[in-house]
């Protein structure tokens, strides 16, 4: 998020704020996603209009599981791009101290 | 009661249509889920047959029950939702 | 949809212009998503650039058995979501009055 | 001809980007959808054949004729669009 | 992108604006889409934490093929909806000139 | 320097969220992919377990390379990004 900082401060509250609602979007979506995924994997029978408990569990394990799963992907995601931000600066220094 | 701030007003105008976007998407997601789930695919009709009915009222039951599960199990987590 | 009742005029024709573009949008995806649908479906040969009568009503059935579902969903996802609302609604006057 | 006031502009400029939108969206389901039918996603090469080639073409055809049916039968229905 | 014409500079250039945020978010979009699917089609054994030279070779080939097609359905895509414009036009001046 | 001007500001705004659009759809698509290649789908437990835990870890590691050779010859065409 480059450029942030040369912001005025009314600007930059306005971005915060799209940040913000960015976030609770991609959370509200990710709930639909666990929840799409859960049922498609878990729910095959519909000769009842209610989950039966090994319906129910398997709902909680997979959605459990999911989380869990996201958070180490979020972990590892984050390594890796700071390394290549990194990288990249590297980079882009050298470049600038040849082009001059 | 004062009267909104432009920025309260524009917050809220953000969440209703956060909410929309919400409903749709599940909406969406629901439909699809449930005509797979539920639907002869190999198209000899255009009308749903009894068994396809009922079936996807019962898909729609349990797929709202399923969000319930999930939205307590992020909401115990703190997690969004 | 809180809050609509609170907001002033001018705000609150801003808010319904973009629901209605949003209604737009999202009935424009559910064409796409239609058309996807039933081509996957339906065809599969491509010995012809045209589509064969059998293609063609296999699409058209697609379509309308599509139609039909989606509406029979959206009943049953309104009458949940005034139940759930109902529900929540209750739990709300609850808690406010155990509040105070 | 009077000039158009902020509104109406805001609302071509709206409609504008509404119709990009589909036709990009369109175009992806397109090529998703081809890619699926026509490649050999063995990738032995990165190139496609002439069955390959002749395949996309004829899918994208019919894929076209798709959208002309279900256009007509949504719009009969009144049903968006 | 009919009334395009019809803006005022400003405008027009806002609407511009928009478009190039559209297709920088639609190539980034696409590139995200390509990096999943070759992702998918080619990457199935996580025995070690580094791509071997046939995985590598296959994302390569995938992602070439993907290009190449894309642009290929790009042209018919084009052709086609040139074509639709104009039997549209043809269409709505044939209803003008019925309607007068 | 100068303050930057309204338009350009709009601009980097734009292009802050595109960048963090870029990431979210990239981590989601990382996340359902490793899901469904390293997960086992009965979902016995809720927990991962050794074999899952280093298979996610060297899965996001290949999905990460891949987006490197895919940004290269992406950029070699002059193709977006």
């Amino acid at each position: 998020m480059e450029g942030m900082e040369n912001l005025p401060e009314e600007q930059r509250d306005a971005l915060l704020q799209k940040i913000e609602e960015l976030q609770v979007r991609d959370s509200l979506r990710t709930y639909n996603s666990v929840v799409e995924r859960c049922f498609v994997d878990c729910v095959s029978s519909f000769r009842s209009k209610n989950l039966d408990s090994t319906e129910e569990k398997c709902v909680s394990r997979c959605c459990e599981k999911f989380l869990k799963h996201a958070a180490r992907v979020g972990m590892r995601f984050g390594e890796m791009s700071s390394q290549s931000e990194q990288q990249m600066q590297q980079m882009m220094q050298q470049q600038a101290q040849q082009g001059r | 009661m004062a009267s909104p701030s432009q920025a309260e007003l524009a917050k809220s105008l953000a969440m209703a249509q956060q909410e929309l976007d919400y409903r749709v998407d599940l909406f969406n997601r629901m439909t699809s889920s449930c005509f797979e789930k539920c639907m002869d695919r190999r198209y000899k009709d255009g009308e749903l047959n009894v068994g396809e009915h009922s079936c996807v009222d019962r898909c729609c039951a349990k797929y709202w029950q399923v969000t319930g599960i999930v939205g307590q199990m992020l909401g115990a987590q703190g997690q969004g939702m």
